[in-house]
């Protein structure tokens, strides 16, 4: 049967050199990274006190909680999935915490944990019943994402704002730094989050149940990779991430209520795609969401230094920023390879 | 035939089997894929498990690990009764599997795909450096040397046929399973994996092995369980069968059907009509996977394409097709040049192309099969211009009662077909486009020794009728048997074409696919 | 010559089974939907001929669930192939905007003239709209979902523009008759929505075109490999959503009389695509059901009336919501059928399947 | 009631001379969205005061969102704007962004709705409406106009967006209004999220499901508008057989009204552009504002509907 003549080297040496495969995984986010500076060097150039190191903290400051819930949705369009739930949960952390808060007096330190508590396990329950069922998380989420919402009309069609010290304390504490640049307790909270999700994701057997979850599902599953147990997880960790954003949208404002974070779901999940993740899953970077919230920021920081665009400019300038964004993303990142 | 459970095996009053299953039956809508079947494995055996496509060999492993939950049976394992739900509780039992279609993850890496799920961690962080490192040295046991830190997705079939052996083979299960491993597999690397799986059945692995490769069998098998149609034949020792006897439990078969078999399907001549190739190629080339490569091919012309694991055969046939488009060279068509820049064009121009990569490149497995079949038929067409539901009927039926796909049923769902069923399906859908060029890249992957009798048969007679076509196989055997001329393949580089006439011996061969040049 | 693995060819053929069988759910959560309402008010289902036309909550239901019909539709084709288009909301409100725009300022907006040509311009932009989308998704390979974003966002600011972020409001009667109009005893939009659909239900599966698109959906590299020409298709799939989306504007300005570039087709695409993952297509592409995301749009509706008779109050609508949709999605998973028949089928056998194995009983605990 | 005249406010553009410590003044103005023609109303009175008093305007649109407003609100202190001025998108939550701003030395005006605070130094002044007066309002017309006739009076209620500030607060000052009086009673209550077509689609469910409606109240003109369509498909006459009760007072309102289809509108005026850009000019000079100050809004009856119709601005 063996040949016996052919020799293993003549199949080990590869003549032909290319670009290292891994490093082409990561040339959109060279590319979007890149193309983010250049949209603040424009704003720079373009408006009066754009450029500054203030503008660039208040980014994070402004968008410390979308960071967070795009975290969360990241994981899960890795596997191939969508939760549409995160927003509405988010809402109902704002109003849970500042209802726990300020009419029943409850500690933050028992609230917060409560409330993440709370988050995770509704995500894991969606989870469960996705993979159980085998039911498309689209309309599960979809569910998720009514039931939230009405939870909170339920809870309290009125705002609530928060008084308490406790709360206000950390909420308007600064954190200065030189020259006198600050930024905001969330931040810090945002920036850790976004650390652990990317050391979960890489580093992880959890995170690489994740990408393989999202590459093929029946192969994961033959593989003898725990499909159920990385699904439901997964759909916890974006329970728990979209309370913690709804926890620190309210330190953001300090306040609960129902209609907080309309529509955050599809932020959420436009900044992990325009990051470079794939909605089909099992491609994308944590880092590639943080660049994508910061584009969405940028553009919504832009508008708001322009100053002079009425209520319908300033949506197709948004647009057409995002378009010109988009396109040259694609342009100089070059297509994907025709898939083989 | 006879029941096992009234006729114990020779070895009966030997160990105790690690792996037991009985009764086991299944049923899919519309299809009972098994039916009371049993099997036994012993510690320290390889065990064949033969039969036509379809006959419920892939159902049978499946129900085995879990992936299907069965509609009846039990399964023992080491004598005490278990119920998988999941691959992983298999696994977790002692039972490592290679399912049929290669089943990985394309976007991880190589190394990933072999160690995932049982990655070398420290403080709970995966340590990748081991990962990369563990992975390079398992796969040096095969002899493939590869950037184990690069995507799964940039390897051909038969690198991720591998790349799966290799990951199941370093569970250190009590029991190996192997769907049809061998497949997409040259001979060197046969030999290297049953090297492996020898030294494995000296450790007293247990190893359940389904080819439809004969030869595969009795070189490396102790025993054979026979299915056929969803029913178990029998269990017998392999020194108590002949290749004839085996096939004859194998399809149930008289010896009419066996005379075809042996009587081998010979090139004609080739009826060279003009001088004008119908295909003509030079230079062609495409950066990181060809180097520029001259080729003709004549109408009515076999031509072949040898050459190792990755040597660039896939690579170069795809380039006639446009599937990739060429950085440079030319190709003309009947004396005319045209730029192949995507199947489209190259399928207007008569060529046809059947993917090595049936589950990803070939078939749209939520359609049916009269689907599939005429799919590229249709395409070609255009949507203004269906085919009539009749004419589809009539297409579909033809195809299946000539390529004998089980079951004979048109609206089946593709991807319920067993795997030979669907490589049949694929190449219906190419046959009836009637092309000029037909450029097949394994096209017996997985096909039942009847059914590969009957496809080349068929290309032989393609050729016959005037039609060029492009044959790239593994199988060296089927290559020097049809193939007109063989061009071979090294490193990416075409480096000889020979014509295959009685000069040219299957060791001639060899030597220049290993050396790269025709001493 | 072999013993074949039996296959039961039923008659009528297993194409006809199983779409008869995809149907069958989701008809049946409408028609439990149905005979909920019938419960607390027993004349729900009573159908009237008042002023020459039919009158009855069941009208209403096609009647406003007729926008949605034609939304999801498109949205349906787009799926199939991967894709989600979630343009559509603002392609409504444009629609709407430019037609009444062009109505308000025409000379005679009574004229059946005018009208049409109003109707023309709504649909020549939604071509346009429809196109842009289709060119970045095929063209530059953009993300459906970030492609289609865009024109969400822009094209409602679009719609404010045309109309000034008022409302428009029209007198015509040529215009009224589309989404308010009745003809023949029944709404002109239902008869529309249904010429529509039957319009699409006919060209996708007597044409090639269904099987098509449901081949690029499913798997686009082998589509790509038997010469499908995938981006035509795409642009066509994107330019049939966007039309399909300004009818449904249409209609919906034309009932009210009026254009709200602001609020007009607000959420609209999440019902559309709610409608198709009810009607059984899935989000990941290939298959669709054209009949199914029917049934799903009007199960929406019904729902939507549903709340309004029972008197849900606005606070709890949602959650009321969310349990429909649940069980919606419940019943259809054949996973919970069949889980829920093995175990109303164990449980009187419990003491007999005492042979079975402690790991089996768990896994049907 | 009060002046027909919508935007009744002083002799706005003779004090611009003695704004500022030099020079124009730039305002920044974070507007909730362009969610309704009152808004857009709204903004436009904003956009033209600013022009007309010469006040250098930034506009942000947060498109119905807090987060957006805050974001633009800090934009402003960035940009150092003299004073800033916005409508909260909700009553809660500003205390952090608005210390900012008073550590900016931005004085800050608030429009349309006020904000919950109980440091009242973060901001200067308010101007706006206020929605539960508004809801009173309905009701007191709606007692008077059933004075001495006989109950029950079934009442439907087409409520704004779920947790809306104004729909919450019509909701209740409407409710506040008829509580003491037994005949009334509001038999359904839906959301029909401010819209035409949602007023439209409600209101024809209600008429099924309900045997007998007297009165409607809704908490938008748009709304009513569509529930009026709604009551002629039905074959019954709104503004006879089912009274119509609205609030905001646009121009197709007062023409429904003129037709006799809406019994009475409870204005709210979006009209305030001119008194803002006074107040600021008096806040930038330093000079001492009052804290609140609330438009000028009417009821209006049917009868007075013909009279005031030409001289709808919106
Ligand atoms: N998921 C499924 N749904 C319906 N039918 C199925 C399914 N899986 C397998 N079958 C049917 O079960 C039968 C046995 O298939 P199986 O894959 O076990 O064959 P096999 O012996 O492995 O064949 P091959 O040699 O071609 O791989 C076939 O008729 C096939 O069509
Ligand atoms: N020994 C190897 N080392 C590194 N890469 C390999 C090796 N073998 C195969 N590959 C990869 O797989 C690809 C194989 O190319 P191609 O598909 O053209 O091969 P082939 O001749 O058709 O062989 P087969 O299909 O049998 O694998 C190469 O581009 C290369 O990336
Ligand atoms: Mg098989
Ligand atoms: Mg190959």
């Amino acid at each position: 049967m063996s040949t016996g003549t052919v020799n293993a080297a003549a199949r080990t040496a590869r003549p032909l050199a290319t670009v290292s495969p891994r490093a082409r995984t990561r040339v959109p986010l060279v590319v979007t990274a890149v193309l983010l500076v250049v949209l603040f060097g424009a704003g720079s150039v373009r408006y009066e006190g754009f450029l500054s190191a203030q503008v660039v903290l208040n980014l994070l400051i402004d968008n410390g909680f979308l960071l967070v819930v795009a975290v969360g949705a990241t994981f899960v369009i890795l596997t191939g999935g969508i939760d549409l739930s995160i927003g509405s949960v988010a809402a109902l952390s704002t109003i849970t915490t500042a209802w726990l808060v300020e009419s029943h007096g409850w500690p933050l330190a028992v609230v917060v944990p409560l409330v993440l508590l709370v988050g995770a396990g509704g995500g894991a329950l969606m989870g469960w019943i996705i993979h159980t069922f085998e039911i498309q998380p689209f309309i599960v989420t979809l569910a998720g994402m009514f039931l939230a919402r009405g939870l909170c009309y339920t809870i309290s069609t009125e705002s609530i704002t928060i008084d308490d010290p406790v709360t206000a304390g950390v909420a308007q504490t600064r954190l200065y730094g030189p020259g006198g640049l600050f930024v905001s307790v969330p931040v810090l909270i945002a920036l850790a989050v976004l650390v652990t999700a990317f050391v979960v994701l890489h580093h992880t057997r959890f995170g690489r149940n994740v990408y393989a979850l999202g590459g093929s599902e029946s192969s994961a599953r033959l593989m003898g990779l725990p499909t159920g147990t990385t699904k439901i997880a997964v759909y916890g960790v974006s329970g728990l991430c979209s309370a913690l954003g709804g926890v620190l949208l309210t330190f953001y404002t300090l306040s609960g209520y129902a209609l907080h974070a309309m529509g955050m779901e599809l932020d959420a999940i436009a900044a992990a795609v325009i990051g470079g993740a794939l909605l089909t899953g099992g491609s994308g970077f944590v880092l590639g969401t943080a660049l994508g919230v910061l584009v969405l920021g940028m553009i919504q920081t832009l508008v708001n230094f322009q100053g002079t665009l009425s209520s319908w400019w300033t949506r197709i300038v948004i647009g057409a920023l995002l378009l010109v964004f988009i396109v040259l993303q694609r342009l100089v990142g070059g297509r994907r390879a025709a898939g083989r | 035939m006879t029941h096992p459970s009234t006729q114990p095996p020779t070895d009966a009053g030997g160990p105790r089997p690690v792996l037991e299953a009985h009764g086991i039956s299944k049923r899919f809508p519309g299809v009972l894929a098994l039916d009371a079947v049993a099997l036994r494995l012993f510690p320290g055996e390889v065990h064949a498990l033969m039969g036509e496509n379809g006959a419920g060999k892939s159902t049978l492993i499946k129900v085995l690990t879990g992936v299907h939950p069965a509609d009846g049976g039990t399964v023992l394992v080491d004598g005490s009764p278990h119920v998988f739900t999941d691959p992983l509780q298999a696994q977790r039992a002692g039972i490592s599997t290679v399912y049929q279609e290669v089943n990985l993850c394309p976007n991880l890496s190589v190394a990933e795909n072999i160690l995932i799920g049982r990655e070398p961690r420290r403080f709970g962080l995966v340590r990748w450096s081991e990962v990369r490192r563990r992975a390079a040295e398992l796969l040096t046991g095969l002899e493939l040397d590869l950037d184990v830190a690069g995507p799964l997705d940039a390897h051909s079939l038969a690198v991720r046929q591998l790349v799966a052996i290799v990951r199941a083979v370093d569970v250190s299960a009590k029991v190996l399973v192997l769907d049809e491993p061998t497949s997409s597999l040259d001979r060197e690397e046969v030999a290297q994996l049953f090297g492996l799986v020898r030294r494995l059945r000296d450790r007293g692995v247990a190893i359940l092995f389904v080819t439809h490769f004969l030869d595969q069998v009795f070189d490396l098998c102790d025993r054979v369980t026979v299915l056929r149609g969803g029913r178990l034949e029998g269990e017998y020792p392999i020194a108590e069968l002949t290749p004839v006897t085996l096939v004859q439990r194998m399809i149930g078969g008289e010896l009419a059907t066996l005379d075809q078999l042996s009587g081998r399907t010979h090139r004609r001549e080739a009826g060279r009509a003009a001088d004008e190739p119908f295909l003509r190629a030079r230079r062609l080339t495409r950066a990181g996977s060809i180097e520029p490569y001259d080729l003709d091919i004549h109408a009515g012309e076999v031509v072949g394409l040898a050459g190792l694991l990755g040597s660039g055969r896939t690579e170069a046939a795809r380039l006639l097709f446009g599937a990739d488009s060429a950085d440079a060279g030319e190709v003309r068509i009947e004396g005319r040049r045209v730029l192949l820049r995507s199947p489209r064009h190259a399928i207007a121009r008569g060529v046809a192309f059947c993917s090595e990569n049936r589950k990803s490149e070939g078939l749209v497995g939520e359609l049916t099969v009269r689907e599939n079949i005429i799919l590229a038929l249709q395409a070609a067409r255009g949507w203004t211009r269906p085919l009539t539901r009749a004419k589809q009927d009539e297409l579909a039926l033809h195809w299946i009662e000539a390529l004998d796909i089980r079951p004979p049923d048109p609206e089946a769902q593709v991807r319920h077909l067993s795997g030979g069923n669907q490589q049949k399906v694929l190449l219906a859908r190419w046959l009836l486009t009637e092309p000029r060029l037909l450029i097949l890249d394994e096209p017996t992957r997985g096909i039942d020794i009847g059914a590969k009798a009957e496809i080349q048969k068929l290309v032989a007679r393609l050729a016959g009728e005037g039609t060029a076509v492009l044959f790239v196989s593994a199988e060296l055997e089927e290559v020097l048997r049809l193939s007109h001329r063989i061009a071979v393949l090294r490193d990416h580089r075409m480096v000889a074409t020979l014509a295959n006439d009685d000069s040219l011996t299957p060791e001639r061969l060899l030597t220049t696919i290993a050396t790269g040049t025709d001493s | 010559m072999t013993p074949q693995p039996a296959t039961s060819g039923a008659a009528g053929g297993p194409w006809r089974r199983t779409a008869r069988h995809r149907l069958l759910w989701p008809a049946l959560v409408l028609f439990a939907l149905l005979l909920g309402n019938l419960a607390f008010h027993p004349d729900f289902l009573s159908v009237r001929v008042r002023d020459g036309h039919l009158y009855g909550s069941p009208v209403d239901i096609l009647r406003f669930g007729a926008p949605l019909v034609l939304v999801a539709l498109g949205m349906t084709l787009v799926i199939a192939t991967r894709g989600i288009d979630l343009s559509v909301g603002s392609t409504v409100a444009i629609a709407g905007a430019l037609a009444c725009g062009h109505l308000s300022t025409a000379a005679r907006p009574g004229s059946v003239a005018t009208t049409l040509t109003a109707v023309a311009l709504a649909l020549g932009v939604a071509l346009v709209l429809g196109l842009a989308n289709g060119l970045l998704v095929s063209g530059l390979r953009v993300q459906p979902i970030v492609a289609t974003l865009i024109l969400m966002v822009a094209g409602r600011g679009v719609a404010q523009l045309i109309t000034d972020g008022q409302i428009i409001t029209v007198t015509s009667a040529p215009y009224k008759m589309i989404g308010g109009g009745y003809w023949l005893l029944l709404p002109f939009a239902v008869l529309l929505a249904a010429a529509l659909f039957a319009l699409t239900a006919f060209v996708t599966r007597r044409s090639a075109l269904g099987m098509l698109i449901e081949s690029v959906g499913g798997n686009p590299t082998a589509s790509r490999l038997v010469g499908i020409r995938a981006g035509g298709l795409l642009v066509l799939v994107y330019v049939f959503s966007a039309l399909c989306a300004a009818v449904a504007g249409l209609m919906i300005s034309s009932n009210v009389s009026s254009a709200d570039g602001n609020n007009a087709g607000l959420w609209i695409e999440l019902d559309a695509i709610l409608a198709v993952v009810v009607g059984g297509t899935a989000l990941t592409g290939g298959r669709f059901s054209l009949g199914g995301t029917v049934l799903g749009a009007l199960i929406i509706q019904t729902l939507s009336t549903t709340v309004y008779t029972l008197g849900v109050p606005p606070e709890t609508t949602l959650v009321f919501k969310a349990f429909v949709v649940v069980i919606v999605c419940l019943v259809q998973s054949p996973v919970f059928r069949a889980r829920v028949m093995r175990r109303r089928a164990a449980a009187p056998r419990s003491p007999a399947t005492a042979g079975t194995t402690p790991q089996e009983q768990e896994v049907r605990a | 009631a009060c002046s027909t005249q919508g935007p009744a406010a002083g002799p706005a553009p003779a004090s611009g001379v003695k704004a500022g410590s030099g020079g124009r003044i730039t305002m920044g103005f974070a507007q909730v969205g362009a969610e309704s023609g009152w808004r857009t109303a709204n903004t436009k009175s904003v956009q033209e005061a600013a022009r007309k008093a010469g006040v250098e305007l930034k506009f942000s649109d947060a498109q119905q969102k807090q987060e957006n407003q805050i974001k633009a609100i800090r934009t402003f202190i960035q940009q150092k704007v003299d004073v800033i001025a916005f409508s909260p998108v909700v009553e809660s939550g500003w205390d952090t962004v608005l210390k900012e701003a008073k550590d900016a030395g931005i004085p800050v005006i608030l429009t349309d709705r006020a904000v919950d605070t109980k440091d009242t130094s973060l901001y200067k002044s308010f101007l706006g409406s206020d929605f539960v007066k508004e809801g009173k309002a309905a009701g007191e017309w709606l007692t008077g106009a059933y004075a001495g006739r006989p109950g029950p009076v079934d009442i439907v209620e087409l409520q704004g967006t779920t947790g809306s500030a104004p729909a919450n607060d019509r909701k209740a000052g409407f409710g506040e209004a008829i509580r003491g009086d037994g005949r009334f009673r509001i038999v359904a209550s839906q959301s029909g999220e401010f819209t035409r077509a949602k007023g439209k689609e409600v209101m024809q469910a209600f008429l099924k499901s309900q045997k007998h409606i007297d009165v409607l109240y809704a908490h938008n003109d748009d709304m009513a508008l569509g529930a009026i369509q709604a009551i002629e498909e039905s074959g019954k006459k709104p503004g006879t057989d089912i009274k119509v009760i609205s609030v905001d007072g646009i121009k197709d309102a007062f023409v429904a009204m003129t037709e006799g289809k809406i019994n009475v509108v409870v204005e709210c005026n979006p009209l305030l552009g001119d008194q803002l850009m006074d107040l600021a000019k008096k806040v930038v000079a330093g000079e001492s504002v009052p804290a609140r100050v609330e438009t000028e809004e009417g009821v209006f009856p049917q009868d007075k509907a013909a009279a005031a119709l030409p001289s709808r601005k919106y």
